[in-house]
């Protein structure tokens, strides 16, 4: 396995744009793992809230004290980006983890199972794919109220179907292969099957989509926070950040179009490159798995 | 085939019932007390001193399933409830914005489907060449750019700036027009209504006013075709028939737009359908951005405002929506793939 | 030597490959000729460098990866290699045309097959549609399709495996060509229609006064269309004659080794022989002749140096130290696996 | 696959060659604000208020932007006791009708129409509506307190407990004869305030009520005049005694004038698309002179970045700017931005006294053990002071309203008379004070144990919710055992929280339904006032000693220096029980195109009078 790794990375590092993505997503590994160096929290015991110098709602260009300027309600945006890393990869992590396990055991028992349950599991997914994503988000967030833990749950709801989708269609195409039919010959359980003979080859499909999807769920949180329904008011989120630059954007007081630039060009700075990162990534696995590629 | 058309149909209501139990499943998070919006059609009697009466009314303290069957019972009366956010009953609501959103996302995924296959095949014949990486980048920005920074961006520069494109959905004279006696509303698609009113002013306003949000919208979604278009046609670029072709002779442009495209265009259709599934979600900022009186900005306030009738209400109109459209993208992938038409 | 019924001349043809790994050599210097109306046949097993062979001549191989360092391909006078593309896509269907083995994925699945007939014609001989469509159904008759005028407009997944080769010879037998170059065009179909296929390519030829280049690894099929044969083996060809003299003198092990794997209804054997080993991989070719691996005869001279081509006799080659004295030696055979 | 691109870029060319400028003759609002009804006894907000006021007019109206001078508007005369059309201490008013003044729909305004709006507006009643405002003075009082609903008399003739009992269960048909009688009863004590003489009307009011003139002024949506006949035939209430309990508190689908106007008004509804726009187009017949513009419009717009843009590239002619954003519009060429305009309302923090601790998840533990507050925390009078010297009142102001407000020193917002900015003095934040009363609190034990509570504010507003940021801060700096959690909630439950007396500490405003200090005495002070009967037991005992009969006397004189005397009383005595900490008196601002003439500010009518607007 780690020989094939080593191959990966070398293809990987040989396309720039692939190779772009890699350092990218590192730097923002980084950048989360020392977060409390480079951003101290004032509170401990609440790291993920946003300092604030002063109440005043009109955002300060950056100064020596928020080396990013502050934003609407005077949150450091510095501190903001640093820790938001952190609450991107969280929410990314947890979303996909809570999704993935979901999905795969959809998918697995769908696939392997057939016959009616995997008739069952489909409609069910196809039930739960009726939603427009943003939408099913939303209806949730009505219900359960803003909060992060309530986005969390939500994006979780509306992101197991694409993985189970995935693994059933991967688990199908081994399913027909000879030595997992001679496995099931030999009468070895199926749950022995499948976590040694199945699922191995339907990695590869599922990275892919797992980078692609830590690239968008923080552009979905980002755009709950715009609507008003995202993480709660002063936590450290991009998406957060953002929507409270979203009236100063286009300001022209005294004529200067761009006179808060900072509020705007910060956050999204940091959420396209994070998604910009992951999607290369994603892109570049794809063309490397995908056999099709190799014409 | 037909009979893969009949499985499909008989399976719509199981699906659609599904989809309204998973609504329904939703709600039961709720209090009676916020339930009662759902069911209400005049708000005032929230207020009332007779609210227990309602809960008791509407039974919303009853077990799950007895609700669910009531539930039902409203929608299919047409009874979506009443909208906190907008003052008025669901269905007039939906009933004049959902028109709108069709509009703009049938204009949005036309230059989706073109730009995202023309320059899918730019790409995959300059498969890892320059042009392939500057695409492939460009396009993967569309992915990461968050909808709303794109779209005010937009709004700045093409109406901030240069003053050419107003948000919201008409000028203030064309609307005078448009909502006046004489005006018939056939489709509720302002552009067609102004085309079959003869009004072109009207239509070139409608026109004028639906360009930004499309380049919002299109712009953050054809990254998706332009992939699937690169890769399919990778693939039937591999295939021995377009070897075939070339030893017939045939122009390396022939061979790539007429043999391989069409190969290539069947997976292309059903995302190019399920995109135009997923825009329908996508407005939902777009609209609000543009002050575009759609189904997607009803959607983002009823939201904020915490309408559940209204929610609820888009809830089901975007779930119907979407099951049809994925039906009619199933189908028309058959249509399409002639090795499927005859099987 | 280009006497005027020379049609195709190729000399010392080297094709190597661009790979991840690595270049490789896939074709290392082959040369070969066909008279107009003749029949050269080229045998080996798969991965022996045929397909490669046809694909160079016709220069498909695949862009950026396939390349012809060296070596020169003269068709009626002129050497295809230096054409600008333009020229060389008149001559490809117009003048030397190709059938390939998979019939099932060789036509478009998404076009009738008589839309990509007439799509050929109306390249080359100017036709307009209604015309083309015409010529279409009288190809298809020629070729022994029934209900041709129904037949142009169905789909290749409609048709059968034999049907659909059919279609794939009348169109590329449209134009008219001089020379057609099929690779394995038998190989996937069963043998009753393979006989009819191939009965029916022979009536076409001769019709057309065109010639052929039959490339395939089965021995039976050699025997029935060609008159000079090539044998090919790690991209090289190992002996060069005509049909009779080859079955019947075979003088290089490697054609020995083929003849004596085929079942003879004539001989009573109890177990036939194999030749042992498998072709080398591309990347480590053995030192010397590149046969040396697998050969029952092997001298020490056979891993030094690679042999040239010995003439054994007037236009009877073989790529063998030993050649003279294979007829004594093909006798007997172990092949000790 | 080329043309499509090129097909694009024309269109694009050819589209922005047709931009036409919004003719000149339409003047456009754009504000966030909805309107939930057309019909001036329902409506309760100032979106439907805005819209009401175009539309319909009063018998008197403010002059320009005085809040105590008045202009005859359907009544030609302004009632004072001076030239004797007040009468017997204020309980007699007479008004002369306007002769020939038209209605949309072409009929002339009779006094008949005056009587029958005004009894509408009573009858109406919505739950949770304005009727009260009319109630009160035109209903004779029960056991000495005034009447805030027609049902309270219903029922007290009746002898039953619910207005509902009067009738069989889901209809509006009474029980029986002796309900009828008592509800035609109820009318006739009604009516019997209204007198017409010739084209005058003549009110008799049951006791005096001073405020009655601002309730009648042009601005109170339910005291505008309609067409008795035109509403009859849509099915309004014929205007009979024997009638009214069927039109009374009807639902919104059910009521005649929810989408549809008949006033007398400067403007006419041209169109209504609800959650989007109304368009009003100028009654030429109009009694003082056609308006000067064709078309006003009123447009919702939630993103404030596309309101100005809208506003700079003049497809707006006014537009609502939420204060925080409003360096953005100032100085700029082509908008005109006026500042300091004084809102009538008071924003208040408020202590709950005796906090409902079953299941009560602000208040921590319930006990004075660092990990929560007891229940009865804000009736101890050092700790409510303790807070009030906490607040960093200038900061407040300064930061969170971007100076856009004042910090007031009592209930009495500044422009209404009673207001005494010198006495009593406003609280300033004083650290050292505030360590000192929270040491002397529960004498020393609370300042070593601590305490824990949780604020709520609404979501969405971040005044309130910074204002609880504050007390957070502060409190945790002068002692860190000071724990304070900041929950936001949705308005309902918020609504339901605090009325049912579980928030420890929130903050509330009031605005002005008209300009006189009783509208802000009394809900604050009263003991059954909207806040002080849900601020705890030990404030109602409080209030009954000490307040309730004062705000009866108040009420008992016409004199406006007398009422000002027992107002002042009564906010010195409340102060120096520091019952509640005040925060801010918001400053609005307009902001509009240059080129926009005529626009004045009445903060009784706050939004657009597109009459007096022209370009």
């Amino acid at each position: 396995m780690m020989e094939g790794f080593l191959k990966i990375l070398k293809k990987i590092a040989k396309n720039p744009t692939s190779l772009a993505g890699l350092l990218l997503v590192l730097f923002f590994v980084i950048v989360a793992i020392f977060a409390p160096i480079i951003a101290h929290p004032e509170y401990p015991d609440t790291p993920y809230q946003m300092p604030q110098s002063g109440w005043s709602s009109i955002p300060q260009p950056p100064s020596w004290q928020n080396p990013f300027g502050t934003s609407e309600g005077q949150y450091d945006i510095y501190y903001g980006i640093i820790w938001g890393t952190r609450t991107a990869f969280k929410i990314g992590i947890v979303v996909i983890g809570l999704a993935l396990i979901i999905g795969l055991f959809v998918g697995t028992m769908a696939a392997y199972f057939g016959g009616w349950i995997d008739e069952v599991l489909m409609r069910i997914t196809d039930i739960f794919l009726a939603f427009p994503f943003l939408v099913g988000v939303i209806v949730i967030i009505t219900m359960l109220g803003p909060g992060l833990t309530h986005v969390m749950w939500a994006l979780v709801l509306f992101y197991w179907m694409g993985y189970a989708r995935l693994i059933r269609g991967s688990v199908l195409e081994v399913k027909e292969n000879d030595y997992v039919m001679a496995g099931r010959a030999l009468g070895t359980p199926g749950y022995k099957i499948i976590t040694r003979h199945i699922l191995p080859n339907a990695i590869f499909p599922i990275i892919i989509q797992v980078s692609m999807d830590m690239a968008t769920i923080p552009l979905t949180a980002a755009a709950l926070s715009f609507l008003g329904l995202g993480s709660p008011v002063g936590y450290a989120d991009w998406g957060q950040l953002v929507s409270f630059s979203r009236n100063w954007i286009i300001s022209s007081s005294g004529g200067n179009p761009f006179a808060y630039w900072y509020t705007i060009t910060f956050p999204s700075l940091a959420i396209i490159l994070y998604a910009m990162g992951w999607n290369l990534l994603g892109d570049a696995l794809r063309d490397i798995f995908d056999p099709r590629m190799l014409v | 085939m037909a009979s893969f058309i009949i499985r499909r149909i008989l399976l719509l209501p199981v699906t659609l019932l599904g989809l309204t139990f998973l609504i329904f499943f939703f709600t039961s998070f709720l209090s009676p007390y916020q339930l009662l919006s759902a069911y209400v059609q005049d708000p005032r009697q929230l207020q009332g001193g007779n609210v227990e009466k309602l809960i008791d009314k509407y039974g919303l303290r009853e077990n799950f399933m007895i609700r669910y069957g009531k539930w039902l019972g409203q929608i299919s009366h047409g009874n979506l409830g009443w909208s906190l956010s907008l003052n008025e009953p669901v269905s007039v609501v939906i009933e004049q914005r959902f028109p709108a959103t069709l509009e703009l996302t049938i204009y949005a995924i036309i230059p989706v489907i073109f730009v995202g296959i023309w320059l899918g095949v730019v790409a995959s014949v300059h498969h890892n060449g320059v042009i392939d990486q500057i695409l492939r980048v460009f396009a993967l920005l569309g992915y990461s750019i968050p909808a709303f920074v794109l779209g005010l961006l937009i709004l700045f520069i093409f109406y901030g700036v240069l003053g050419w494109l107003p948000p919201g959905r008409l000028d203030q004279w064309a609307q005078m027009i448009f909502f006046s006696k004489n005006f018939h509303h056939y489709t509720g698609l302002a552009t067609i209504d102004a085309l079959l009113n003869g009004n072109i002013p009207i239509f070139l306003d409608a026109l004028k006013h639906l360009i930004s949000p499309i380049l919002t919208l299109s712009y953050l979604s054809w990254a998706g075709l332009l992939r699937i278009t690169r890769s399919s046609m990778l693939e039937s670029l591999g295939q021995d028939y377009i070897r075939t072709a070339r030893a017939k002779g045939l122009s390396e442009k022939m061979i790539v737009n007429k043999h391989a495209r069409r190969n290539a265009l069947i997976p292309a259709t059903t995302v190019a359908g399920l995109m135009f599934i997923g825009m329908l979600g996508g407005v939902i900022i777009t609209e609000t951005i543009f002050n575009y009186p759609g189904i997607g900005s009803f959607a983002a306030q009823a939201a904020t405002q915490f309408d559940y009738a209204g929610i609820l209400g888009v809830a089901l109109v975007y779930g119907l929506v979407t099951i049809i459209g994925n039906l009619i993208v199933d189908i028309s992938y058959a249509m399409i793939d002639p090795r499927v038409r005859l099987g | 030597m280009a006497n005027e019924n020379m049609l195709l001349q190729v000399k010392n043809l080297h094709t190597i490959f661009h790979t991840e790994d690595g270049t490789v050599e896939a074709i290392g210097g082959v040369d070969f000729e066909v008279k107009e109306g003749e029949t050269l046949g080229i045998v080996g097993e798969s991965g022996c460098g045929k397909s490669v062979t046809s694909l160079s001549v016709m220069r498909l191989l695949p862009k950026g990866i396939g390349e012809i360092p060296q070596g020169e391909v003269i068709y009626k006078g002129k050497n295809l290699l230096k054409l600008p593309e333009k020229e060389m896509r008149k001559i490809r269907g117009k003048e030397i045309a190709m059938i390939f083995q998979e019939p099932m994925t060789a036509l478009n699945p998404v076009y009738t097959v008589g839309d990509q007939l007439v799509e050929m014609v109306e390249l080359h001989l100017g036709m307009n549609k209604k015309e083309a469509y015409d010529y279409a159904i009288k190809m298809f008759e020629k070729v022994g399709i029934p209900m041709p005028e129904k037949r142009i407009y169905s789909y290749p997944h409609e048709l059968s495996g034999g049907l659909r080769q059919r279609a794939m010879i009348a169109m590329m037998m449209s134009c008219n060509p001089s020379l057609l170059i099929a690779d394995e065009p038998t190989t996937a179909l069963d043998v009753t229609i393979q006989a009819q296929v191939l009965d029916l390519m022979r009536a076409l030829l001769k019709e057309y006064n065109s010639s052929l280049i039959m490339i395939t690894h089965d021995l039976g099929v050699i025997a029935e269309m060609a008159e000079r044969v090539a044998v090919m083996y790690a991209g090289r060809i190992v002996e060069y004659a005509d049909i009779i003299p080859l079955f019947k003198k075979p003088s290089h092990p490697y054609t020995v080794g083929l003849m004596r794997s085929i079942p003879r209804p004539d001989v009573e054997v109890d177990r036939l022989d194999s030749i042992k080993g498998v072709v080398p991989d591309l990347f480590h070719m053995p030192k010397g002749c590149r046969f040396n691996t697998r050969c029952p005869y092997t001298t020490d001279k056979c891993f030094e140096e690679e042999p040239p081509l010995f003439e054994v006799e007037p236009g009877h080659f073989s790529r063998c130290w030993r050649y003279a004295e294979m007829e004594e030696l093909s006798k007997h055979w172990e092949s000790g696996e | 696959m080329k043309k499509s691109v090129v097909f694009l870029a024309i269109a694009v060319l050819a589209l922005s060659g047709i931009y036409v400028m919004a003719s000149s003759n339409m003047i456009v609002e754009e504000t966030i604000g909805s309107i939930p009804t057309l019909d001036p006894a329902w409506s309760y907000d100032t979106g439907s208020g805005e819209a009401i006021w175009q539309l319909y007019d009063n018998l008197i109206q403010y002059d320009g932007s005085s809040i105590s001078k008045f202009k005859p508007m359907i009544s030609t005369n302004i009632p004072s006791e001076k030239d004797g059309t007040i009468l017997d201490n204020g309980k007699t008013y007479i008004f002369h009708i306007r002769q020939n003044v038209y209605f949309h729909s072409g009929d002339i305004l009779t006094p008949e129409d005056v009587v029958y709006s005004l009894e509408r507006a009573v009858i109406f009643d919505r739950a949770g509506g304005p009727s009260w405002m009319l109630a009160e003075p035109l209903l004779p009082t029960i056991d000495g307190a005034y009447v805030d609903s027609i049902e309270q008399w219903a029922t007290k003739l009746a002898g039953v407990k619910k207005f509902n009992d009067l009738f069989l269960s889901g209809t509006r048909t009474p029980k029986n004869d002796k309900y009828r009688q008592a509800l035609i009863d109820t009318f006739n004590l009604l009516s019997k305030s209204f007198e017409v003489k010739g084209n005058e009307v003549i009110i008799h009011l049951p006791h005096s009520y001073p405020p009655f003139l601002y309730i009648l002024a042009h601005g109170v949506s339910e005291s505008s005049i309609l067409d008795k006949k035109w509403l009859i035939e849509k099915g309004g209430w014929n205007g009979n005694a024997n009638t009214w309990w069927i039109y009374h508190n009807p639902s919104r689908e059910k009521d005649p004038l929810y989408s549809i106007e008949n006033g007398t008004g400067p403007f006419t509804l041209e169109r209504w698309t609800k959650g989007r726009e109304i368009v009003f187009k100028r009654f030429d017949k109009y009694w003082a002179g056609p308006a000067k513009i064709e078309y006003g419009i009123i447009k919702k717009v939630p993103e404030f970045t596309t309101r100005k843009l809208d506003l700079l590239r003049g497809n707006a002619d006014t537009i609502y700017v939420p204060r925080q954003y409003m360096e953005q519009v100032e100085n700029v060429p082509g908008i005109k931005v006026i500042k300091g305009l004084p809102v009538l309302s008071v924003d208040v923090g408020v202590f709950n006294f005796n906090v409902d601790s079953k299941g009560n998840p602000y208040i921590g533990s319930g006990r004075l053990d660092g990990r929560g507050i007891p229940p009865d925390f804000f009736s101890n009078e050092n700790v409510r002071l303790a807070f009030d010297y906490l607040f960093p009142y200038n900061a407040f102001i300064k930061q969170v309203w971007v100076g856009q407000a004042i910090v007031p020193n009592s209930v009495i917002p500044k422009g209404i008379f009673g207001y005494n900015a010198k006495n009593p003095t406003p609280f300033t934040q004083n650290l050292a004070k505030a360590t000192e009363y929270f040491k002397k609190a529960y004498n020393g034990e609370l300042w070593n144990k601590g305490f824990t509570m949780t604020l709520v504010y609404n979501s969405g507003n971040t005044q309130r919710q910074t204002a609880c940021e504050m007390i957070r801060y502060y409190a945790r700096r002068i002692n860190p055992k000071f724990h304070v959690n900041i929950v936001s909630e949705l308005w309902a439950s918020f609504l339901d929280d605090y009325a049912s007396g579980k928030l420890p500490f929130f903050v509330v405003g009031w605005s002005a339904d008209y300009p006189d200090p009783y509208d802000f005495e009394q809900p604050f002070y009263s003991s059954n006032g909207a806040y002080g009967s849900t601020i705890g037991k030990n404030y109602v005992e409080w209030a009954k000693k000490n307040m309730n009969t004062l705000l009866v006397k108040s009420m008992k004189t016409v004199s406006q220096t007398e009422r000002a005397k027992i107002y002042n009383q009564m906010n010195i005595e409340a102060h120096d029980n520091a019952i509640y900490m005040f925060l801010d008196q918001p400053l609005s601002m307009h902001v509009q195109r240059s080129d926009l003439k005529g626009w004045y500010y009445n903060p009784m009518r706050p939004g657009i009078d597109f009459y007096s607007l022209s370009k």
